[in-house]
């Protein structure tokens, strides 16, 4: 526990992070991209449970965050899929690139 | 006397126009509502030169000042001296003609009247206001009723014109606001008189100048952005062109004085630019005018000639040219109003503006055909009238400064009291005199309500030709006050 | 020094006649329009001779001098303390000779009218510009201060625009009335930036302070005008050019005179009165008002000489090949205004050498009435044979014994044959040549000749060659039973007014002149020198048979003169083809080169570049449009992008 | 290099490998699974840092949840098998190199943060007591704010997830 400094696991919560944004920017299917943004709050949560865990030792708020984090995940996820079936049942396919109604 | 009636009265007309039925209760609501305004603007005239006979000279009379908006310091300071209370009685009897012309408008009459009389408060607002942002604010009130105007009434491709138009004077009031605020930023009050006795900081004025004036000379017409003076003009309906060209023009003009007031160093580091461009837009404009064929395009480009005088006054920054200016501004604006109400009553009843077209008018419509040579010699510059009072007085402004080049734009400017006889005798020639066309023959004359409208101008013209030391009387105290006030920066070229 | 303060009611009347007239004169008044605009002018006649008797007899010389009075002066439009524009009245001996002479044809012509124009629909709106005419004459003449003038000039120039135009239907009469309109207007910039000069320089726009400064030669004034210089001349140069240019162009002098034959397009009185008498000698009364000032410069005053001598000489030799009668007399009315122009160039200022001042008042005093004589009898004339052309007249003298009379006189008179007017002042006119400027006496002599070769070839041509025409029979026919005129010349009030200019071509040659009205106001002696006279009466008579040979009795004789002068000949009856180079010069070089590219300017590229803000605008929108794809993945990109860019902004660049 | 860090770097290699195939790989129903070895991974790294809760959280909400949750959202919306499409060679470009610069950026910065210590001085165990009294207590780090609000928003999403997803049959397009 003592040799890794806490730079170690910031390298690997960004890897992860920006491994997601990559998953995010480039996957066409809604559901991957829904994957890649989970990635994402992970690494986030990597990071508060580090910051807690190395810089403020006495109290709990990292974990605390990190506990509502997954809620809140839990509920983005939900939401995200019951719009992604409407989107299947409205546009037959959930290519994001399909989607463009909004465009000028 | 509260200056606040000045505006009330008008939002009053307003409302009940508004309120009214029919067009015989909106047009008889609005005529009252406009008399009563102009015979306030005589009182008002009335006991300012019972006060200053009393000798009360100070800089500006019946103030009054409430805060607004204490945050930025705006407060609603109101007041008026020589210049702006003859801007006021140049506003309300151009209203009165304005209303008395379009007293057949039965196209959407009710919001017809109303806006006219909102322009017409925006100004009074403007006139009054001696602080910044208020004034600004009276400016902007004005715009907007001018793009409807011409929008929904206007002829030809009327919405392309009113759009034109509109944008125009928005980017001039963008360029104003920015030259104000730039001065607020440096004095911390909008108030004029604060500011001027403040004074600011040369640089300051070196940088917000140009903003201000060009924002303000947009209104006037100055050159390089003054096309939209005969888009404007030609298609708004009479009773717009007379307001547009009798006051919109003038709020330019008079925001350009009281700019050039405000910084003084600046209006005489600039002044040359503001002479050279004047002076193109004088003779331009005379030639321009001379290639047009429709009477209301004439009358737009002449427009843009004489506005070009107020700025020559003003840019020569002496008394008499700055005196010259003010007299100009309510000639021209008297002048035009005019102008534009006899080719109304001629495209009333001949529906063709196309001076080709039109002939002989002098025995079928006598009245209206003296009117309009009236307002051509008026135009022209003949004495007897108040054209030849305003150019003789900036000519003779213009002439005091020694300076070759000087003396050279006013031998131009001069020039164009030829070429604007060439234009307005060939307009005559064309469109009174000659043969006439047999369906033009039976056309009726003037009615009541378009008489009296052009009696009442005339009066006014002929009240500045013939009797000038009146408002000579009026105004020469305020330039004075101006003109101390640059003494004071004893900077005069 | 009696009060002159009712001499104000000189121009008052004929003003107020005007306001009556125009505001109520078509409805209601048109009846009495002509004996109220004649009432009113005979009032003001006798009210201007009792002035002039007042000032030349009861008041007198004061030491030999008659005193200038300013009679009035109200400060009407302040530019600065000391300059500004003050009504006044400056009564002077040639402010009282043309009072008289003005009122008195003004009032001719007003009871000519009477007739002439009777039967006219806009009878009422004729009077009311005829009195507007005679008040801004009369107010040019007396006005004190130098912008008064100006202001007056503007009216005279408005007066006789409207009386041109009068008969409006016919585009011929309002093409000349816009084109006397505009030169004369052309020539009034001159004049007013010729004012601005003086006034500048001067400190001081009245006529009097003017004269009394720049004629001291140490006064500060003077020195700072004539220091000035501007293109090599002194600015006193410059402004009394310029001046002179405006009184140029409204006396019809050589460049600026194209507008006077056109002119004739209006009613044949206004020309008597307007082309005759008094608007164009304004021209010379300005030179004259200004004479000491013009003294002081000797460059200003030879410019005056030579455009008078070449005027006089130009329209004498096109006189003689014009056929429409009131041309003819345009011209010789212009030729007499180069002789009045060229005296008062040559003369000096003060005693002896102020002869040519006194000479040239002197020729307009007596060619006023002759010449208006003259036009009105061309008046009934034409009133007789409605045609201005000579050919369709011939043999008149037996249907109009009194035209034919009266027009003899004045020929006579303005051929300068002794016992009449014209021999006087035009022989002091060439006295004062002789002693001044041999070369101007040469061109006075040989145009003096022509005048009364072409004067006659006009009386013949009307009165004797051909007899009488059928056209004139049937007119006598039809007039016969007019009320009580046998002649068919019309009614009295056309004859009478002949009558008694006649009686004046005749009598105005023996008044005093040289005593009451000279430069200084001193009297001069003159004498009629009865060896240098015997060349111009003998010249003038020798044309006088030339003239009779030619056209007594219709021949060939002058066909064949005409054609053995050939081209010179043509382009004399072109009139030099000096319109055709002003029509070329605002046809094809204004209009098009200059009016027309500002015209396409304003229209394409001052509009166009607002147009092209527009264009750009919305072609920005067009492409930054893009960027709105509608592809969610994108619009993280740029988010990203954004991101990415702010954090390196605010963590490496901005501390 | 003792014990902990080797399974400190094993368990940091499982979540980044894990990651990146469940970015990447063509099947879907395959780059679900990834995701639940990636999810796994890092609780294995929670439990790696002794907060046993939050692993267990972990894998009771994410790995149970939120993942089961996905391959149901793949079952209904399409079958598994078919290969997904591929992106846009520009887009992928382009989004690599935006995620490499971003880690290169953030490492940079952690790499010349010197605030943070090398390990802590302070042995951190929590327990779970700790935690549950924390979460309801109202004093000043008490939590109990965002509890009630984190039950409604559950409550609302449950909501919502209904009304979306509930539309009746005949509107679905054949």
């Amino acid at each position: 526990m003592q040799e890794i400094p806490l730079s170690q696991i910031l390298f690997v919560s960004t890897a992860l992070f920006f491994i997601g944004m990559y998953g995010l920017f480039t996957r066409r299917n809604l559901i991957t991209m829904l994957m890649s943004i989970e990635l994402m709050l992970n690494a986030v949560n990597i990071n508060f449970v580090a910051f807690n865990k190395f810089l403020f030792p006495d109290n709990l708020d990292g974990l605390f965050f990190t506990l509502f984090i997954i809620t809140i995940a839990a509920v983005e996820a939900a939401v995200a899929i019951a719009i992604i079936i409407n989107l299947y049942r409205s546009h037959n396919s959930i290519d994001v690139d399909d989607a463009t109604e909004m465009k000028y | 006397m509260n200056l606040t009636l000045l505006i009330l009265l008008p939002l009053l007309t307003a409302v009940l126009i508004l309120l009214a039925k029919g067009l015989q209760q909106i047009r008889v609501i609005g005529l009252t509502g406009a008399v009563a305004q102009l015979g306030l603007a005589g009182w008002l005239l009335k006991s300012f030169l019972a006060e200053r006979a009393a000798g009360n000279n100070a800089a500006h009379l019946f103030e009054s000042n409430q805060t607004w908006f204490k945050a930025l310091n705006i407060n609603y300071h109101i007041g008026i001296d020589g210049i702006s209370l003859a801007m006021i009685l140049l506003t309300s009897v151009i209203v009165v003609a304005g209303i008395l012309v379009s007293w057949t408008m039965d196209k959407l009459s009710k919001e017809y009247f109303f806006l006219l009389v909102l322009l017409s408060m925006g100004a009074y607002g403007f006139f009054i206001s001696l602080d910044l942002f208020t004034l600004f604010f009276f400016l902007e009130v004005a715009v907007i009723p001018k793009f409807l105007l011409i929008g929904i009434w206007g002829s030809g491709d009327k919405t392309k014109s009113a759009m034109k138009l509109a944008l125009m004077l928005m980017a001039g009031s963008a360029l104003v606001m920015v030259g104000l605020f730039g001065v607020y930023y440096n004095t911390h009050t909008f108030d004029i008189v604060q500011i001027t006795q403040q004074g600011i900081p040369v640089g300051v004025q070196k940088f917000f100048f140009p903003f201000a004036f060009v924002g303000f000379g947009i209104f006037a017409a100055l050159f390089p952005f003054h096309t939209w003076v005969p888009d404007g003009h030609a298609s708004a309906p009479t009773a717009a062109s007379m307001f547009l060209a009798g006051i919109s023009m003038k709020l330019g003009g008079y925001g350009c004085l009281r700019i050039a007031s405000l910084m003084p160093d600046a209006a005489h580091a600039y002044s040359w630019i503001i002479i050279l461009l004047a002076t193109i837009a004088i003779i331009y404009g005379a030639f321009a005018t001379m290639m047009q064929t429709d009477l209301k395009y004439i009358n737009a480009y002449s427009s843009i000639s004489h506005c070009g005088f107020v700025i020559l006054g003003i840019g020569m920054l002496n008394k008499t040219s700055i005196n010259g200016a003010v007299i100009q501004m309510v000639s021209h604006g008297l002048m035009t109003a005019l102008f534009f109400a006899a080719i109304g009553m001629i495209y009333s009843r001949t529906h063709t503006r196309i001076v080709a077209q039109l002939g002989g008018l002098l025995k079928a419509m006598p009245f209206i055909s003296t009117v309009f040579v009236i307002a051509g010699l008026c135009s022209l510059g003949l004495p007897g009238f108040s054209g030849f009072v305003a150019e003789m007085t900036v000519f003779m402004g213009s002439w005091q400064n020694p300076d070759g080049a000087y003396r050279l734009a006013t031998i131009l400017s001069g020039a164009s009291i030829v070429v604007t006889a060439v234009y307005i005798l060939r307009a005559t020639g064309r469109a009174i005199m000659g043969p006439i066309s047999d369906e033009h023959a039976l056309l009726a004359d003037a009615t009541w309500n378009e008489k009296l409208a052009a009696v009442l101008l005339i009066v006014g013209i002929l009240i500045i030709g013939l009797a000038p030391f009146l408002i000579n009387h009026l105004i020469m105290p305020s330039t004075d006050a101006i003109m101390a006030q640059m003494e004071k920066v004893n900077l005069l070229k | 020094m009696s009060n002159y303060l009712y001499i104000l009611w000189i121009p008052l009347l004929p003003l107020a006649t005007f306001v009556i007239l125009g505001l109520f004169g078509r409805k209601y008044l048109s009846g009495i329009a002509g004996i109220l605009g004649t009432a009113s002018l005979l009032t003001s006649t006798i009210l201007s001779f009792v002035a002039a008797k007042q000032y030349f007899f009861v008041d007198g010389k004061v030491n030999g001098i008659f005193q200038k009075i300013v009679a009035l002066k109200y400060t009407w439009l302040e530019f600065s303390p000391n300059v500004s524009i003050d009504l006044g009245i400056i009564v002077d001996p040639i402010s009282v000779m043309m009072l008289v002479v003005v009122t008195s044809v003004s009032l001719m012509v007003h009871v000519f009218s009477l007739g002439y124009m009777k039967g006219e629909e806009r009878f009422a709106t004729y009077y009311a510009f005829l009195s507007l005419f005679t008040f801004s004459m009369l107010g040019l003449i007396l006005s004190a201060n130098i912008f008064q003038v100006y202001m007056f000039w503007e009216l005279v120039g408005v007066s006789s625009f409207l009386l041109i135009s009068y008969y409006f239907n016919k585009p011929s009469a309002v093409a000349a009335s816009k084109k006397a309109f505009i030169v004369t207007r052309f020539a009034d910039l001159g004049f007013l930036i010729g004012i601005l000069i003086l006034g500048f320089y001067g400190g001081t726009l009245d006529i009097g302070l003017l004269i009394e400064r720049f004629t001291s030669i140490h006064s500060t004034q003077f020195l700072s005008i004539t220091s000035a210089s501007f293109l090599g001349a002194s600015m006193l140069t410059w402004g009394l050019t310029l001046v002179f240019i405006g009184g140029a162009g409204k006396s019809a002098m050589f460049p600026l005179h194209i507008w006077l034959p056109d002119a004739m397009e209006g009613p044949t009185p206004v020309s008597a009165l307007i082309h005759a008498a008094t608007m164009v000698v304004a021209g010379v009364y300005l030179v004259a008002r200004l004479f000491p000032v013009f003294s002081m410069d000797e460059t200003a005053l030879t410019i005056v000489t030579y455009v008078g001598a070449s005027s006089a000489l130009f329209a004498a030799v096109i006189a003689c090949t014009q056929t429409d009668i009131k041309r003819v007399l345009a011209y010789s009315t212009m030729s007499q205004i180069g002789y009045m122009m060229f005296a008062l160039g040559i003369s000096k200022n003060g005693g002896e050498n102020g002869l040519g001042y006194m000479a040239s008042m002197f020729h307009l005093f007596t060619h006023a009435f002759f010449k208006s004589l003259l036009f009105l009898g061309a008046g009934s004339v034409i009133h007789m044979v409605h045609s201005n052309e000579m050919k369709d007249m011939g043999g008149l003298r037996k249907l109009m014994p009194v035209t034919h009379v009266a027009f003899l006189i004045a020929c006579l008179a303005i051929a300068g044959i002794p016992p009449f007017a014209g021999f006087f002042s035009k022989e002091e006119i060439l006295t004062a040549a002789f002693h001044e400027n041999k070369i101007v006496y040469g061109i006075a002599l040989f145009t003096a000749a022509l005048t009364s070769f072409y004067m006659f070839r006009l009386y013949f041509n009307i009165f004797w060659s051909k007899e009488a025409t059928v056209a004139a029979h049937a007119h006598d026919a039809h007039t016969s039973h007019d009320d009580h005129s046998d002649h068919g010349e019309g009614p009295w009030v056309m004859k009478l007014p002949l009558i008694i200019l006649a009686a004046c071509a005749v009598g105005v040659g023996f008044v005093p002149f040289s005593q009451l009205v000279t430069s200084d106001g001193a009297a001069l002696e003159t004498h009629v020198d009865v060896v240098f006279s015997i060349a111009p009466v003998v010249l003038s008579v020798l044309a006088i048979l030339l003239a009779a040979s030619f056209y007594k009795n219709k021949n060939e004789k002058s066909d064949k003169v005409a054609s053995a002068f050939g081209g010179f000949y043509t382009a004399a009856y072109k009139k030099f083809y000096v319109d055709e180079v002003y029509i070329f010069i605002t046809k094809k070089i204004i209009f098009p080169f200059i009016g027309q590219p500002i015209a396409w300017a304003d229209r394409n590229i001052v509009d166009g570049f607002m147009l092209l803000l527009a264009k750009t605008t919305a072609k920005i929108s067009e492409s930054i449009k893009g960027l709105q794809s509608g592809k969610v993945q994108n619009y993280a990109l740029y988010f990203f992008g954004g991101v990415a860019v702010l954090s390196i902004l605010f963590i490496y660049i901005w501390k | 290099m003792n014990i902990s860090s080797i399974i400190f770097y094993a368990i940091s290699a499982l979540i980044l490998g894990a990651g990146i195939l469940a970015v990447t790989s063509v099947k879907i129903f395959r780059a679900a699974i990834w995701l639940l070895f990636s999810l796994v991974g890092i609780a294995a790294l929670y439990f790696w840092m002794q907060v046993e809760f939050i692993a267990a959280i972990q894998i009771v909400v994410y790995v149970g949840g939120i993942v089961v949750l996905i391959i149901f959202s793949i079952f209904l919306t399409q079958n598994s098998g078919k290969e997904m499409a591929k992106p846009a060679k520009g887009k992928v470009i382009f989004s690599a190199l935006a995620a490499l610069f971003g880690t290169a950026f953030v490492h940079n910065l952690i790499v010349h943060y010197e605030g943070f210590a090398t390990n802590s001085a302070k042995p951190f165990n929590p327990n779970v007591a700790e935690i549950g009294t924390q979460m309801l207590s109202t004093t000043s780090h008490g939590f109990i704010l965002p509890f009630e609000v984190v039950s409604m928003l559950l409550l609302a999403a449950m909501v919502g997830c209904i009304v979306i997803a509930m539309r009746p049959n005949n509107e679905i397009k054949n």
